[in-house]
């Protein structure tokens, strides 16, 4: 068990290598690839999508997989968008419950399709990833949320910091961090959650609430959703029915799988998530200053995907989880 | 008198499409995507023209601007029976199927906002807010005058293909190695953000990391500008380099007020849709005609004149924005 | 030189249903406070089903339990978990992904859901526990990857960190070596002094007598009787366990023992069995006798290239087989009725038609195409020589009845034609006249020339049916006993396993 | 092991009455749907009863809807394939690259289709020889697959050949080829899993694979036939979305998948496996093709479209799944 325990550490140690490693090459052959300025570009692209990672790997820790966190992201980002439209007096602050809340309400959503007619959460999320976006466009009337709207302070958050010269954006997402390390490693529901993604036959034989635990799971990886959905509206000034959030569900797992997070639930933590994160973060900054074109970047996702699928599965040996399976 | 025909334009932004009779012509105008706000100002410029003319209007778009995402709405159209389609194409090629056989039906093609390069026999005519030949170096002149006519600039561009923009980005080409007034003036880079704010954010950083005596940035698109012209405000650089190009005075006007950006330029959408309504009525009542070399009279632009290529533009020349007059636009 | 024994537990007329079979009959039992009590019988004599009464698993069809002398109703694991009952699988139930001492905890920490973990607690009471239990392990380890014995030490902690009155152990020792079986002893002897009750399952009868104070044998669902250990001998016991006395079904006509079908010699899969060697003939019936986990099922598995084995030698009608699937052993003239029919038999929702042809694809679609009415024929023709009893052909096999569900699978392999047929538990959960039936079957089939092996954990099943038994325990075989010198307790000799060596 | 709780038994009682089998289906649903979809359009709009209109919005769906057949009897297997439009676009864009660069157009079909097939193997590989869940693998390998595919073709569009272009323009009795297509697939494809002793399997495994492997059935062999196949169709489908378009982007049918999804799951295949009907899918893609050209033709916002997509899949699951635990077939 010492070896399994090893091969986690080297998953961390592992990225931990791979991003220097990367970083160096790169560094070799741009040298202000390596300067605190390229830290900041890094860490000014990651925030949306380490929150959005924190959703996810929660989700996948209780094996279960949501696909809408993306449309979830546009829906919350529009409702505040709206709301700012429509009472440009209103305190700008109680744009973050009213994201937050409305993501947590979208994620319920998702939650109660899972658990009371017990579908599989992969086709469920497929189906509000469609639903969502189309609810955000008719909400916004198909008509994007312009730069004017949205209220400065919030703009403000992307490039003005309380401390160290680093951004409030930046600041929230690794704060969005560290209270998910808290409550996936010290709240019972945290423990739960894991143990419902390592054995769902035995949790309830233990006490475990699965129907609540998958409720609670779902609806914060909504909330947490609708946090990026105010960030999104303030790192990049405006809320579009179609692009916001749009393909942001890929992007975050291919930074999940990276950060070990295992598909057959049970097994991810938030450092690795973070260091996947990170390096996504460092692949993006990197293939515009090395001059690869912006194209590559979805087939590198893809690609790390099935890589990450396959080390996973020799880190695990685990049997079958098919469909198939699972129903009978 | 571009400017007071803007003014006019916007002028009427607050009234609302009127009631029809069934002789009126209907026009049906299909966007890139819904959810853009530039074809909200354009669209409002087809509301307010079929108030004065008769005509009904129809807005349709689909969800995203992929290549064969209009087909279904065009053919929707054939189906409805309109009279003109008016519509940006998402592709210079892939719709020329549909638009045959709404021809073949009677149905007047106008390409607005963008034109089917290389097809254009499946269009009537286009109609284009300004001339494209000059953009580029209307583009040049801009940057020029922001940074001194001396030191490197770069271009942050849309999508590699998009065939506007490179065709005004030859012209910035031509016109910085033809003209003597800009000879101090290099073009290190190219880069293109594909209209995605993220993208463009990245590509104008490493610009700004891979060349440290970069003087100026030239956007010619409306997402790269504000993603530019942010980055340059988060990193407090707005007197080093400038950025310019293409954008929506409602994008830039915190830029412009917080003087990160100096200047910058486009057209008004909002008159595209008003001459393209009388156009589209004129041509289907025949008192117009899309031959080359006519004229016509549209109120607010004066005489317009149908160029080469069954080709028309709106305005000569490009409208500058700047702290002066950006709180006199609303779109 | 006791008081008399305060009573924790009195069940009284506890049954179980499952699906119409009785698996459990009023059975009345009192347990004392501070005592080890055992549990014995025959494979599915009930024990099992029993304890997961206790301990809330299942819900009894009728009967109430008196906890302490107030009424209680177990209706989940967790109310059995509230009331001080905990109950250690058979298998061993964990998180693997969680740390071991997490696994110690789980379930029994109070507290709302966003209430905190206090890990050190945990990890030092952990500790405390594992070191009572002598097992030396980090519990801050995931428990994947922790072997069966110690899965099984970290359960016992469980139930030791639960404080529980009543701890059920299902075979704890099956996995464990010597020297941690003394070492659970000793802990339930402790235990026992602090005054808690412990159920103690297991076929080992040596055990028992070391370490329990009474003992009660099951046996068909019924409880048969209660003793104090000191007044009960092995012999006894194994006698109450196989209870009736032996009235030998009528094997109506003995085949003629032809040619060697099937030579098996040294086949072994690490872990499962080992060093299996055995020749099958025509006309031949072979048992295959143990208990359940001794390896019986593997070996079939085995031969039939479900799981095939890792080395050692199968002759088919002299001929060297490699059989890597059931492809292959069908080719072979091979079939195999599996001991798992839900889950490895039947097409649940499919019709009884569609499950009966299912081996004999090339009978029913000659040139590819389903030809419906060779269909008809085949299937309609299959019920009749086996009297299925059945509503329509095409209604789904899930709504027939276990008796006819297993004879749709037996049928389905005898279209294949097959010489040689491997049957796994097949009168399982069957009603008592189906399973006339089936013996007349399985000797029918022997006449005609084809070679059975059958495994059944049924002695007299065994006994009536077979021409030679072999017993296996713990992945070996131990005895070979021709059909003359068989008796329910040589056989039950061979299959307990004598000395507590874990494999 | 516990003892499973088998159904009631029902041997005794009598068959169920043929009309209730035949109605108490999720088909019959979907067909239901259908007549009601064709009511309620040609109310919405009047110009929208028209036979050759609906064909012709047919042709837009028409490759997807190939695919959707195909994707019937992965699902049916017990597997799942969400990559299928990304391959179509890979594919096409690989096929038009490839006879941009001036290779002959027969060999760059071949090529496209092979690279089809190349994605089917890729899929069957990590799904079926890796036994990873193939709902995972297959989302990653549709990122993989449109991002290879935006790779090769940038945001340009590969013109085809003139020759090539307007397969919806080939008319076979009044009846555009791809239409004639689907239905000939459909047909083919509703014979081989009806009445073939493969077909027969493909239910079987899909319905309880260990079972199937305990009957002598080769559930492996099978599931990489059908992976294979699936990306080979997709490949034909799409090249022939680039005869149809006359020319081929990155992005083409973006988001089809979800798409071909519901058009399984709308015409009753159900999500775990083991049940549903070429049939049903048939049915389905002409539903979804009422309710989504009903909806522009209404000229609706594009995004109750979507809307309707997303409650469609979801209702479609809960209510299949509703029927199919009533009936037990």
């Amino acid at each position: 068990m010492t070896l399994v325990r090893s091969i986690l550490l080297r998953r961390e140690a592992g990225i931990v290598v791979m991003i220097f490693a990367f970083c160096l090459a790169v560094g070799l052959y741009k040298p202000h690839f390596l300067t605190v300025q390229s830290l900041r570009i890094i860490l000014l692209l990651v925030p949306l999508i380490m929150i959005g990672a924190m959703a996810q790997m929660l989700v996948l820790v209780a094996r279960h997989v949501d696909l809408s966190i993306g449309s979830i992201l546009g829906f919350s980002a529009m409702v505040v968008g709206l709301m700012y439209r429509e009472f440009p007096d209103i305190y700008w602050l109680v744009g973050f419950p009213v994201a937050i809340l409305t993501g947590a309400f979208l994620g319920l959503g998702n939650g109660l399709l899972v658990t009371i007619f017990r579908l599989p959460s992969i086709i469920v999320t497929l189906g509000t990833l469609s639903l969502y976006r189309g609810l955000t466009f008719i909400i916004s009337d198909a008509r994007q949320i312009n730069r004017s709207v949205i209220p400065t302070e919030l703009k403000a958050m992307s490039r003005t910091s309380p401390i160290f010269d680093i951004p409030w954006i930046i600041l929230i997402a690794f704060g969005v961090a560290l209270m998910t390390y808290v409550v996936a490693r010290h709240t019972q529901l945290g423990r739960q959650i894991y143990a419902l993604g390592s054995n769902p036959e035995a949790a309830p034989l233990r006490g475990i609430d699965v129907a609540k635990v998958t409720l609670v799971v779902f609806t914060l990886a909504g909330a947490l959703s609708g946090l990026a959905g105010i960030l999104y509206a303030s790192r990049w000034g405006f809320v579009n029915p179609s692009n916001t959030g749009a393909g942001f569900e890929f992007q975050v797992i291919a930074a999940v799988v990276i950060g070990g997070v295992s598909i057959n639930g049970g097994v991810g933590t938030v450092s690795g998530t973070v260091l996947g994160v990170l390096l996504l973060g460092c692949v993006s900054a990197a293939l515009p200053l090395l001059g690869i074109p912006g194209s590559t970047q979805n087939a590198i996702y893809g690609a790390v995907i099935l890589i990450a699928l396959l080390i996973d599965r020799s880190v695990r040996q685990r049997g079958v989880t098919s469909l198939s399976r699972a129903a009978s | 008198m571009l400017k007071k025909s803007l003014l006019a334009a916007t002028a009427v932004l607050t009234l609302t499409a009127g009631t029809s009779t069934a002789e009126d012509i209907d026009i049906v105008f299909v966007g890139k995507n819904t959810g853009n706000p530039y074809f909200d100002s354009l669209t409002q410029g087809f509301v307010d023209a079929c108030e004065v003319i008769a005509c009904n209007f129809e807005f349709v778009a689909p969800a995203t601007a992929e290549a064969t995402s209009q087909i279904p709405f065009l053919e929707a159209q054939i189906q409805r029976g309109v009279d003109v389609i008016a519509i940006s194409p998402n592709s210079p090629d892939a719709l020329n199927q549909v638009f045959q056989s709404a021809r073949d039906q009677g149905i007047i093609v106008l390409t607005v906002n963008g034109d089917i390069t290389g097809n254009e026999q499946f269009r009537d005519a286009t109609i284009l807010p300004t001339d494209f030949t000059k953009v580029g170096a209307d583009q040049i002149e801009m940057v020029g005058s922001l940074i001194g006519y001396e030191g490197e600039i770069a271009i942050l561009s849309a999508t590699t293909e998009a065939p506007d923009q490179n065709f005004w980005i030859e012209g910035m080409n031509e016109t910085l190695a033809n003209d003597p007034k800009y000879a101090n003036m290099t073009l290190v880079a190219t880069v293109y953000g594909d209209d995605q704010p993220e993208k463009s954010t990245t590509e104008m950083e490493a610009l700004l990391a891979n060349f440290p005596n970069l003087k100026g940035v030239i956007a010619p698109t409306t997402v790269g500008i504000a993603a530019a012209a942010q980055v340059v405000q988060s990193r407090g650089i707005a007197d080093q380099v400038k950025v310019t190009g293409l954008g929506l005075p409602s994008e830039m006007r915190e830029f412009v007020k917080d003087g990160t950006v100096e200047g910058f330029q486009l057209w008004s959408p909002y008159n595209e849709g008003w001459l393209a309504s009388y156009f589209a009525v004129g041509l289907k009542n025949g008192t117009m005609t899309n031959e080359v070399g006519g004229t016509f009279e549209v109120p607010n632009l004066g005489t317009i004149t149908i160029n080469e290529g069954n080709s028309i533009n709106t305005q000569a020349a490009l409208t500058t924005f700047n702290a002066d007059n950006i709180d006199d636009f609303d779109f | 030189m006791k008081r008399e024994p305060s009573m924790l537990v009195e069940a009284r007329g506890i049954s179980k249903q499952f699906g119409g079979v009785e698996v459990l009959s009023d059975v009345d039992l009192d347990l004392h406070a501070g005592e080890i009590h055992a549990l014995l019988g025959e494979n599915g004599a009930g024990k099992s089903t029993f304890a997961k009464i206790l301990a809330g698993v299942h819900r009894p069809t009728r009967g109430t339990l008196k906890l302490n002398g107030s009424k209680v109703d177990v209706t989940n694991p967790i109310a059995a978990q509230k009331l001080g009952i905990a109950l250690i699988h058979q298998e061993p139930i964990s998180f693997p992904d969680l740390s071991i001492a997490e696994n110690i905890v789980m379930g029994r920490q109070g507290g709302g859901l966003l209430s905190r973990v206090p890990w050190a607690k945990i990890i030092a009471d952990a500790r405390q526990y594992l070191d009572m239990l002598g097992v030396s392990l980090d519990v801050t380890l995931p428990m994947r990857g922790l072997s069966i014995a110690n899965q099984q030490m970290v359960e016992i902690a469980r139930s030791l960190a639960s404080d529980s009155k009543l701890i059920i152990m299902d075979e704890p020792t099956a996995p464990l070596t010597p020297r941690e079986v003394d070492t659970l002893f000793n802990i339930a002897r402790r235990l026992r002094e602090e005054g808690r009750t412990i159920i103690f399952i297991s076929h080992r009868l040596e055990e028992v007598r070391m370490l329990c104070d009474r003992v009660t044998i099951f046996r068909d669902g019924a409880h048969i009787s209660t003793q104090k250990i000191d007044d009960i001998s092995d012999e006894d016991i194994i006698k109450l366990m196989i209870g009736r006395t032996l009235k030998k079904f009528m094997r109506k006509h003995v085949a003629e023992i032809g040619d060697i079908a099937m030579e098996v010699s040294e086949l072994s899969r690490p872990g499962a069995f080992e060093d299996v060697s055995f020749t099958l003939r025509r006309g031949e019936i072979i048992g295959l006798g143990g208990l359940v986990g001794a390896g019986r099922t593997d070996v079939a598995r085995a031969l039939f290239g479900v799981e095939p084995a890792i080395s050692g030698h199968i002759r088919i009608n002299g001929v060297d087989a490699m059989i890597h699937t059931p492809t292959d052993a069908i080719d072979l003239g091979l079939a195999f009725v599996p001991e798992d029919r839900a889950g490895h038999g039947i097409f649940a929702t499919l019709s009884v038609e569609h499950n009966l042809t299912a081996a004999v694809p090339g009978k029913i679609a000659p040139s590819g195409f389903i030809s419906r009415s060779l269909e008809r024929e085949i299937s309609r023709k299959a019920v009749d020589d086996l009297s299925i009893r059945l509503a329509s052909l095409r209604q789904p096999i899930a709504e027939l009845s276990g008796g006819n569900q297993q004879k749709a699978i037996l049928a389905r392999w005898l279209l294949t034609e097959p010489d040689i047929l491997i049957l796994d538990e097949p009168t399982r959960g069957i009603d008592i006249g189906v399973k006339a039936e089936f013996y007349d079957m399985i000797g029918d089939l022997a006449e005609q020339g084809r070679a059975i092996l059958l495994i059944s954990s049924e002695l007299p099943e065994l006994l009536s049916l077979c021409d030679r038994i072999l017993v296996m325990s713990e992945g070996r075989i131990t005895a070979e006993i021709p059909r003359e010198e068989a008796t329910q307790e040589n056989i039950m000799q061979a299959a307990v396993p004598r000395k507590g060596v874990a494999a | 092991m516990m003892n499973s709780t088998p159904a009631p038994t029902r041997e005794l009682a009598p068959a169920r009455p043929t009309w209730h089998i035949v109605l108490v289906r999720p088909e019959t649903m979907t067909f239901l749907l259908l007549l009601f979809g064709l009511v309620g359009a040609s109310f919405l709009s009047p110009f929208f009863l028209d036979a050759g209109y609906i064909l012709r919005s047919f042709t837009l769906t028409a490759e997807m809807s190939i695919v959707a057949l195909v994707l019937t009897m992965v699902v049916i297997s017990g597997e799942i394939d969400l990559s299928p439009a990304a391959n179509m676009a890979l594919s096409a864009c690989i096929f038009a690259w490839v006879q941009d660069a001036g290779v002959p157009l027969p060999i760059a079909v071949i090529v496209g289709l092979l690279a089809g097939l190349a994605m089917g193997a890729l899929n069957a590989f990590m799904s079926i020889r890796m036994q990873l869940p193939s709902i995972i693998v297959t989302i990653g390998t549709l990122i993989f697959f449109r991002g290879l595919a935006q790779v090769i073709a940038g945001d340009r569009s590969i013109r085809v050949p003139d020759s090539f272009i307007g397969i919806n323009n080939v008319m076979i009795a009044g009846i555009p080829l791809p239409v004639v297509i689907f239905v000939l697939v459909a047909i083919l494809l509703g014979l081989v899993l009806g009445t073939t002793a493969v077909g027969r399997q493909i239910y079987q495994i899909g319905t309880n694979q260990q079972a199937a492997l305990h009957a002598g059935i080769n559930a492996k062999k099978i599931k990489v036939g059908l992976f294979l196949v699936l990306g080979l169709v997709s490949a034909a489908a799409g090249i022939m979305a680039a005869s149809r378009l006359g020319s081929v982007r990155y992005d083409l049918v973006l988001g089809g998948e979800l798409q071909m999804v519901l058009m399984a799951m709308l015409g009753g295949t159900y999500i775990f496996g083991g049940r549903g009907t070429i049939l049903g899918t048939f049915l389905a893609a002409w539903l979804l093709v009422i309710v989504s050209t009903g909806m522009t033709v209404a000229n609706l916002l594009p995004a109750i479209q979507l809307t309707v997509l997303g409650i469609l899949l979801i209702v479609a699951i809960i209510a299949t799944n509703f029927i199919y635990a009533r009936t037990q077939r």
